[in-house]
Order: C-alpha cells, then structure tokens, then sequence
C-alpha cells in the first residue's frame, strides 16, 4: 500500500496506523503536529486512523524561525 | 512609573516590547538569548520532520510562561498560511500567529493583498493575529478593521540589517494606526531598534541581528536595553530639534563682561 | 564579562559611559537626573557670584564620588580657559577640566587652535584635560600630542539635538586616535547615544537632551540604557549588512514540497 | 577708595579686606574662588589681603554648565 | 550618443524622462513651465464643469505634440477610475491614464489593490495604464503582469517634497521590475531627480515642486537639466564609492623627497 | 536673466560654476572633459620632471581661456605650500593657487591652521588664494580675513566619492561666509552636486567622479547639466517640504460628490 | 421636469436635448464630456438625446492636475 | 662636481649652466620651472647660471591634479 509521507512516496503494511508510522519513523509523538489528507489529527486519533492507499500524510514540528 | 506601561496585545500584558525570532539560533543558544533578551514573546516556524536528521524541539528550550507565536513562512497564499497556522495551533502552544506570506525569495517581501485574506479568515477563528506586512496605510487600516492584534510592517528586507529604510512610512502608521504597530525585519542595530521606539513605535521584532551578532546573548541583552531606553524616551518626551545652537551654559556672568 | 569595560580618564576607571552636563537644570532635579543616568562625571560652569540674587551652589545636589568637570564657557581664547581652568580647581574639586573656547555664539563652534594652545598649557600643569572640538582628525591628533585625556568632538552644534551630523568625522576619530573620543554636543535622542556607541566612540556627553526632554529624571534613564546598549552592541560584534534578504526560517521542510 | 568686584565699580572701606568684602557681599565663602588682582586668592589668604585702590577682585562660583 | 536614449512608453517613444503635473498651475504658466521643462508629458486631471466661474480649459495652453495623461483624481476604487478614464478618452486627446485611487485624505496615499484593478480592465479596454502605487514589489509584478506600461512609485506623500523616502525600495524596484519605473509623488528638489535617475529610475513625474516654487518657469528648466544629469550619469557609469580617501594628485615627485 | 548670474573669484567672473580637476585623467582626455563639462577653471599639480619617463605637459590639452589653478598638493606645511605656490606662478599660467596642506596620507585631510598661514603669506604675495579645508566655521572665518578669494570645504574625503557627508557644516558656512564656498572633494554624484548648489554653495571643484566614471567625459557633461540645475533651483527659490500630503489635482467639482 | 446636473437638481424645459442644456449653461462644447445616465454620450449625440425625467447628466471638463 | 637634481645626486661637467643641464636631460625648456638653491630662476637666467658644487637644483612641471 502506498502513501505519502511529508510529500515521500512510501509503502505502508495493512493494518497500520498513524501512531505505528509514527512509532516506525521514530518521531516522538510530543513534539509533531499530524494532517491525514488534509485534516489535522488529534492526538488520540493516531492509534484509530489506519493508514489508507495513497493517503498524504504530514508531520510537521516546529523550528527555529524568525 | 513604569508599572502601566505595558503593551496589550490579543489578552496579553507584555512588559517587553522586544519580540525575538529563534532562526538561525541554535537550540543551545535559546535559553541565554530569551534570558538576556527579557522578551516575553518569540516566534517559530512550522515545517515537515526530517526522519534523516532528527532535531530536538526548540520549544524544549523556551521557558514556561513565554509566548509562542507560530510564523506561517512557507506559505505562498492566504490559504496556505491558513493551513499552517491551523496545524500550528493543533500543537497545543497557543492561539497566536504571526502572518508571513511571501513569494518573492530575493527580498521576501510580503504579499499584502493575501495577508490581509489570511488575518480575515485566521482572527473569524479565533487566532491572536499579527501580520508582517509592507508600511502601506491602505493595508494596514484593512488589518485593523479585519481584527488583527497588530500590525508589523518591515524596516528593511528580512535578514539584512539595513534598519528603518521606511522609517518615512512607519512614523505614518505610527500615527493613523490604532492597534499596536511592530516593526519586524530589518532591524540590524539596537540604535535603530531604540529609534523605532522613539518614532512611537509599540515594539520591535529582531532575529537576524541577535542570531548572527557576534554573541547573541550579550546582543540580546544590548537590544533589551535600547528598546526599553527607546521607550522611556518615547514616555518622557523627547526635546525638540533646533537649527541653530542653544547654549548649555548660562549666557551671563562671564569674567571678561565689564559692566561699567 | 562586563566587569572589565571599564573607561579609564586620567586616573579615573569609568564604568558608566554616560557624562551629564548640568545646564539648564534647576538644581533640585540633579540628584534624580544623575541617579537615573547612573554617570560618573558630571560637567559644571564658572560664573561671577551674582550678589543680587545667589544661588545655591550645584555642588551641593551632586552627590560625594561623582567627578565634577568644570567647563571653560565663557573663555573666547586659549589664555582665557586658561584662567578659567585654574579658578575651578582653586575650589578644590578636583582637576578635571573641558575645555570649551567659543568665539562664536550662534553656532557655538569650539576654536581648534586655541584649544590646542589651552591645552598644551593646562595639561603641563597637571591637569586632566578634556577638548570639545570640531571634529578634525589634524586637530585631534595634536590635542593627543599635547596630553589630552581624551577628545571630545561635537556630533552637531550645541543644544540643537541635530544628532550625529558630523558621524563621518567621528568614525574616522575613533578610528585612528588612540585616547578616549567622547562625542559632546548634539545628540539629541538615546537612538543616536546608541549608535554613536555602536560605532565606537568610547563615551558620550550629554546635557540639552536630558535638561529640555518633558521629563528628565527619566531622560537619564533613557540615555543610560541606551549608552550602555550601543557600548555592549559593540562588544557584542554587531551583524552584517546585507543588499539582498536572508530568511530568518529555514529554507526547507515547506509542506509544498514535492520530493517525488 | 574704588575697586571694581565682578566687573563693576565699587567703594570699599579703608581696612576692608577680602573676606570683610565676602561677608558685606552676603556670600558664603565654601562657594566661591577669589581672584585678586589676576591671582587666585587661597582662602587663607581672604583674611590678611586688604582692599587696595584699583583692586579687580572677581567672586566666581559654579553653576550649572554643559 | 544620446539619439538612442528613448524611453517607451505604450506605443511611444520619449526624449525627455520629465514627466510634468499641471496641478496647482495658473494656465497662463503652462507654455512657459511645459518650454522649459523640454516635457514631452503633461498630467491633467478631470472634474464637473463649475457654470458659476467657467475656467478656460488648460489643454488650450498645451503645445501640439505633447501626450496629456489625464489622471483618475477623485476615484475611490477601481470603479470610479475606469469611469474617469473612459470619460477622459472621450475628450479625444488620447488613450493614456494614470491611475490614482485614493481613499486617504491625509497623506493621499494609493489602494494598491484597487489600482491592480482599475489596469486589468483599463488595459483591455486597450488604455495606455499608468498606475501609482506604493512602491510594493508583489504589486508591482502584478502591474506588470496585468499589461501596465509603466509603474509609477511614489518617493514621499503627493505635493510634500520630502524627497525619494522610499529610495530602498524604489532601487529593488528598478532591479526587478521590467516596464518602466517612473517616480510620481514627493520629489521635492531637481537633486532628487538626479539621484533618482541615477539609480536607473526611468523618468520621473514632477509637479508640486516646480509649481509652488518662487519661479515656476525657472525651476521646470532645473529639473530638466537634472533629470538629464542623472540620467546620463547613469549611462555614464557612476564612479564607485571608497570608505578611505584616493588622492586626486599623483603620489611622486613630491619636491621634498630625497632619494639618496 | 542668467546673464548675470556669474561667479566673482578674484578679478575673473565665472560662468560656470564646476571647477574639474585633472587628476586621474589621460592628457587626451582632457579637451573632452573640459569641454562636456563647460568649465571655465581647472587645478593641476606641480612635480618633478621625471627624465626616465617623460610625459606630456597637460597645460598643452587644455583649450586657451581656461583659467588654470595649480594646487600645492605634496605641501605639507605652510611653508612647503608657499614654495609650491611660487614655483606654480613662476611657469607663467596665473596667480590663483588651490591651497592643500595635507599630513595624513589615510584619509588626505587638509590641515586648517598650517592652510590659514599659508593663505595669509600667499595673498600678500598677490597670489588669487582658494584654500582647501575641513568645514569649521572659526577657520572659514579667519581665511575670509586673510583675503582668501573663496573658501573650499571638503564635503567626505578627497576621492572617497561619498559625497556632502558634512552637509550640516556646510550649510553653516553657506549662512556665514561671505566669500564664495566651493565644495571640494568628496562628491560622486552629479545629484550631490545639484544638492550642494541647492543650499546655496557657490560652485564644486569635481575630479575622482569625472576620472574614474565609466565615460568620463559623458559624467562630465553630467555634472555640468547638475550644477547648473542646482544653481537654477536655488535662484528659483526651492518649494518649502510639508509633513503631510498636499493634493496636486483639485479637491473640488468630483464625480461622486452630491451636492443636494 | 427634475434632472440632474453634476450632482444639483435642476428643471429642465420639456423637449431639451443635451445640446440645449449646454448652450443653456453657457458651455462650449468644445472642451466637455457629457456623460448622460451612466454612459458617454459621444458629440453627435447630444443634439439627439432629449432630457428625460430624474435624468442624471455629468458634464465634466479638464483641469490642471498632478 | 657633485649636484642635487630632483632630489638625486648626479655629476654635473665644470662649466656646465642650468641650460646646459635642461638640455642634457632631455627637458624642453617651455614645460618646466626651475629652481636653483631655493631661488626661483627666471627663464633668461638658465644660460648664466653655472652649476656649482654640491648645488640643489629642482626641475618641476605640472601634471594632472585635483
């Protein structure tokens, strides 16, 4: 199955979900803000959304900016 | 008597009029610079993770009890500053956000047009809304009548520390803008930052010129002290200019005066 | 690390850079003005005791440890600051003196010449001897010669709160002359004590500003923080200039992107 | 007799000296610095310089100056 | 050298870069002022017939050959400049305009926005557009893009002479934009037209400044020679700039050097 | 009505009011300098004849008529300068000398008091005396006194082409001196020329801009065109600057007024 | 007959055309525009045009401007 | 004998004048200015003036100068 992830084509196994990419990617969930084709995903959504065939996924924290 | 002075932005006191901007800082540095700073107000960006090369959170490094103000630069629209500022909010650090919309990437000059698309939509839900503009009175009235918390127009390109190259039209907004007026970018000196306060100006917004100083934390501490001198100067009311000279010694007494 | 900016004058270790001139201030806001300021070294005049109506000495509102500096106002030639200088220090405070030779009273511009010869003269008798000049870097190098603590160069004409009109001059002073250059006459607003400290100068002398602003005692407090914030700009190692922008957030990571 | 003090023409009394000058002139003396005929008077001097004929005395004190 | 120094405007080609306001003139000035100036341009503006003091009408002192640019003084939005521009076309003098939408009284500064407007429409209803703005890069592209033949950038507030404020943004103006830039508002003095010439400013539009001066006649020839000045000190090449001193005398066979 | 507007210095009157210096400049150069420029004065140097490599004299390029200024550049005193001055006026080309002590080779400032002597035995000897020196008051005055026919401040460093950073000076001695004041040294730009003759100055004396332009004798034709603008500016009595903004087009008879 | 002109009402005679009112106002035609309801009413029309009731009649004219 | 010409020590001839010496190096006469010991001299002394022992002699001209 694939998805896209922070605009990187990917392959994701059956049956995962946004907190497995996560876990997979080795983001700490504290520190990310997450849009799952377009909508933003609370935090207690993570373990419920199953990642979808071509879902666009983003992860995004915060950097330094002026 | 400095106890009122404070600048009321959204449903926040400052006691700071020195907003800094954490780019180009590195993590390390964040706490010294806040400190020295006395700033109660910083900006962030908003970007993807990098699986590669995980950073740590600069928020890690911001003490309790400042306030973030997210910026949307990245965004080329309206629309996508609003999707920014909404992601930005998700992580739970606030409602305030800082407007940065550009497309030209040689100046980065602001898109006034979409900014003012941006705060009408971002202020209806609910965010604290500070716009960085170009010093254009129309605009800025339209920001003000949108809603925003501010108004921040620029002294001088982002990041080139040319100072208040537009200090002409800044001193108008100073004048017909009701809500605070910030200037943000531009700034390389903290005599300019100190001028910008003088003219009337409700605060300043530095980063490049902390961040790529020498030592941005002494930096830090040098802006803190011209804002708050341009301030005090600003309060106490600044004495006139005159074109020719006025003696600072009295003018009579003098041995060589023979009066009889 | 600020413990060792120390100005060094004479035999004196400075630690504000910030000297006071005391005309045209009523002598019961001294004590606030020079308790906001935080200076060291405060400039006074010589005048003929007016019989009629006396008043208070200034002394007696400066506080114990504060260094007095009389001026030579009144003196038109070398001989006549000359005479000045010696009947100040005959009034045991101190030898300090700022040597202030006018012939002309419109503009109030010092006579180079005569101040050379003055101070030749004063510094051989033992003297702490401090010029006000025009800004000529000839001239400056010979009060150097000649002994001179440090030279004090006018940034406008007296009392105009013109500013740092003659900065071109003054950057070249500091520059090349090895004693301390003290920008006296004309600055008008903290921005501009700022950035004359940005540039360099190691101190600044101020009167008018402070004795003329709506208030003050808080004036002084304005011009210390801004001096002490251009001196530390300065040992902070300001940032570049830069023609074009350079973004204060990152350049990667845009959620617009499209890697593949 | 005539002397001039602080550039105007006066009458002293024979036998006044300096200080008896200060004291009829109301000035306090911690104040001042006496010149006598273009040379500075030291305070102790005050008592035993007697008012001559001619005398330029000049009474100077400090104001505020810039 | 200089024949093929012509600047295009629309489907004309300009030997004076002298643009001239009419404003504030008494009609019997105009032949002298327009002679003087070698202006190939002249502003007018359009107002409702006064019944009660008829005036004569100002073309009838303008030469043969001279391109009238009516403006859209008095239009608020774009829709009030389309209708004055229509309406100025139909007096059969032409199909050029300069689009002036002003909703500030104070300064009288430009809606950006609302003049992008009026030059889309203006454009296609084949109008040779003009437009003033405020010296904003993103609008500025968008003039560009929507078919202006020029961008009129402002320097200072209309009718103020305070000269090129905006010098740092009408420079990146210059460097960025490719139909003419032409500075229209606050050039104050034929010094600033030169400067502005210099930087490679294509014309400049001149009204206040030499119809409030002492001679009118007498200054319309000074910023002519000054914009030609400029103009060819541009094409020239401007000598660079030195932070030290170059002599101008060779630096050998001084009389007092002894070789041996 | 220009007729009459000539420049006295000495027993000449000068129609133009740009003295060239032929410093930098190929001999070939100079009759199209000259020319473009419309220059009635020129300054040389005087060295010593080198018999390795002889060159040209440049007197024989410069058109009959021109009034040719030697300068005692090399002089570094008083006493050097009146040595030059003679040996100038010994080679039969007139008696007007241009006055340049200079002992600091950095920044190439002219020494006041050693110019003020030199002028003093120089106009006794009959020599025509323009003594280049740094804009103080006191030292204009006392050349006035010793006959010079005109004064020369500096406006930045000889060949620094930064232009009149001594502007607030300058306009000081405009306000004061009676004699001519001619800008010398330090303009770069025909604007800044324009400038200088706006306030008032009485004429510049250009070399680095002119040698070391691009084309110089294009730049040359530039600065004439300038000074000449400038010169008619300030004769036509300059528009006075407003803070606010001043309508050029009427504010009556609009389209969108109702008036019942 | 009420009409409008240049924003003042006016009474306007029965069977005026825009020519009329112009001569009427002492207008040479030679330097107006007449924009008569909205729209630009080219010269040869003003002879044609009748004025009709609550009619809205803009003459306009150059002036000196910036 | 030995001279000073432009500051360089050179040999002049025995009976050798200021003419003499103009022509020797090549100098037309017209461009420069001469000075013997300190003095100025004329054009017409050029021919009587003999170069003497350890004489100073400066020939300047004028070059490009600002």
């Amino acid at each position: 199955m694939e998805i896209y992830v922070n605009g990187e084509k990917e392959t994701a196994n059956p049956g995962e979900t946004v907190q497995d990419l996560l876990v997979r990617k080795g983001v700490s969930g504290e520190t990310v803000v997450v849009e799952y084709n377009g909508k933003i995903l609370d935090r207690e959504e993570w373990e419920k959304q199953f990642l979808e065939e071509e879902a666009i996924v983003e992860i995004v924290r915060f950097v330094g900016g002026g | 008597m400095e106890i009122d002075d404070k600048l009321k932005i959204g449903d926040k006191f400052l006691s700071s009029r020195l907003l800094v901007g954490t780019g180009k800082l590195p993590n390390a540095l964040l706490p010294g610079v806040i400190a020295a700073s006395g700033t109660e107000v910083v900006t962030v960006a908003l970007r993807r993770a990098d699986f590669h090369s995980p950073q740590e959170n600069p928020l890690s490094f911001i003490p309790e009890g400042i306030t973030i103000m997210p910026n949307t630069s990245g965004a080329r629209n309206a629309e996508e500053a609003v999707r920014i500022a909404r992601l930005a909010r998700a992580a739970n650090c606030g409602n305030w956000v800082k407007i940065e919309i550009i497309t030209d990437q040689k100046y980065l000059f602001p898109d006034n047009e979409e900014t003012v698309k941006a705060t009408e939509i971002l202020v209806k839900e609910g965010f604290v809304v500070l716009p960085y503009v170009i010093p254009d009175l129309v605009i800025a009235r339209r920001l003000e009548e949108a809603g925003a918390a501010a108004v921040m127009p620029l002294g001088a390109p982002i990041g080139s520390n040319r100072g208040l190259r537009s200090r002409e039209f800044l001193r108008i907004l100073v004048e017909e803008i009701k809500v605070p007026v910030i200037v943000d970018a531009g700034i390389g000196r903290p005599s300019e930052a100190a001028e910008a306060m003088e003219m009337g100006v409700d605060a300043v917004l530095v980063n490049t010129a902390i961040a790529t100083a020498g030592d941005p934390v002494r930096m830090a501490g040098a802006f803190a002290r011209a804002v708050k001198a341009g301030r005090e100067a600003f309060l106490a009311g600044l004495a006139a200019t005159r074109k020719y000279a006025s003696p600072s010694s009295p003018l009579t007494g003098f041995l060589h005066e023979v009066k009889k």
